[in-house]
């Protein structure tokens, strides 16, 4: 499944990032994948949220099969 | 008669005002946001706004919508892409029949964007670059 | 830069908007009025403002001095005359460093004008000619 | 001395009211004045203010000869 990226990350990783994720994840299991390949990155992570087809995930559980785009949003500073 | 996009283009603040005046309405409060040259000692060049267009947009209407659900008038205009010293970055307007529902509401409005809408600045400061939401 | 004054001519928001936006200041926040044709079952036609203009222009000085010194800056524009329907009776802005004191000085200089500045509104109602201020 | 008059009593009495006032004289004395000879906008008159010299008047006295204008001030209804 491929993950949006935005701001600093997308633009020190990518635009995007490839994840392995089971049938059945949490949020939080998308920004754990995403540090284990870039360790660097966990302070921001950890500042994070996960958007699953551009909404705002909470801790409830996800099927892959419903989700069609996952994005890590860091902390906003719009206005 | 709500206006709510992310655009790439300079803000038309005449435009999007003279869009909120309307004979239902009394009263209308605007904020309008440009960039700053000086925070605190910090000297601004230019920020670079990148956004995730399709949620930010929806983020913004579900914020409009708890305004346009009151029975105001709702303008809201961020704009993306490099913007330089002066120019406009957000364009906030709510339109009332009465004048203190329109602070409160235009205030609400910018105020629950800066915290949910998913639109980052990098900001290209004499010193060094910045990203914006993050500590040092 | 900043502007205060009572004209019978119709008020430019576009103007008064842009002179506000500098890059010394990073957040504006402006007040329109304009004419509203429903006041819950009563509806206007027109209204006709009068003024005390040399005591209403000081009158507006006065609050403008106490933002003004706070390091802001403050336009104040009020239209006298004949005014019709969505016709801008008065325009206020302040542009801060902060968006917070923008709000906060702009709210507090139009609650204070329509509390102490000598204009009077003749409002010409459909059933009736009402004056502003009195009770009925 | 002239007085002037705005709004609604400018309209029903003129726009400025001659009176005679001591050489020291009360805000108060200004407005009782007026009542005297128009009655009927005694409750007007006791919503309204006294402006000496473009400037609202407290309870002080004044001398007639410190005082260019005298305006009464209605209940405002700008904005």
């Amino acid at each position: 499944m491929k993950v949006k990226l935005f701001s600093i990350l997308a633009e020190e990783i990518g635009a995007t990032v490839d994840l392995n994720l089971n049938d059945n994840f949490y949020a939080r299991d998308v920004k754990n994948s995403i540090k284990k390949s870039y360790p660097e990155f966990s302070d921001i992570l950890d500042q994070s949220l996960v958007a699953v087809n551009e909404e705002y995930a909470d801790d409830e559980e996800f099927k892959l099969s419903d989700v069609t785009e996952i994005a890590i949003i860091p902390p906003v500073s719009g206005g | 008669m709500s206006l709510i996009k992310i655009t790439d283009q300079p803000i038309n603040t005449d435009e999007l005002t003279k869009s909120l005046i309307h004979p239902e309405f009394g009263g209308i409060d605007i904020f309008i946001g440009n960039i700053r040259k000086f925070t605190d000692e910090i000297e601004t060049e230019k920020i670079e706004y990148t956004t995730y267009k399709q949620m930010a947009e929806k983020e913004m209407q579900k914020l409009a919508d708890q305004v346009l659900a009151k029975g105001m008038d709702v303008v809201m205009v961020h704009r993306v892409g490099e913007l330089n010293l002066s120019d406009v970055a957000v364009f906030i307007g709510v339109a009332a029949p009465h004048r203190a529902e329109a602070f409160e509401n235009c205030q609400f409005l910018i105020d629950q964007l800066k915290r949910t809408v998913p639109i980052w600045k990098k900001e290209y400061d004499r010193d060094k670059i910045r990203w914006g939401g993050l500590g040092e």
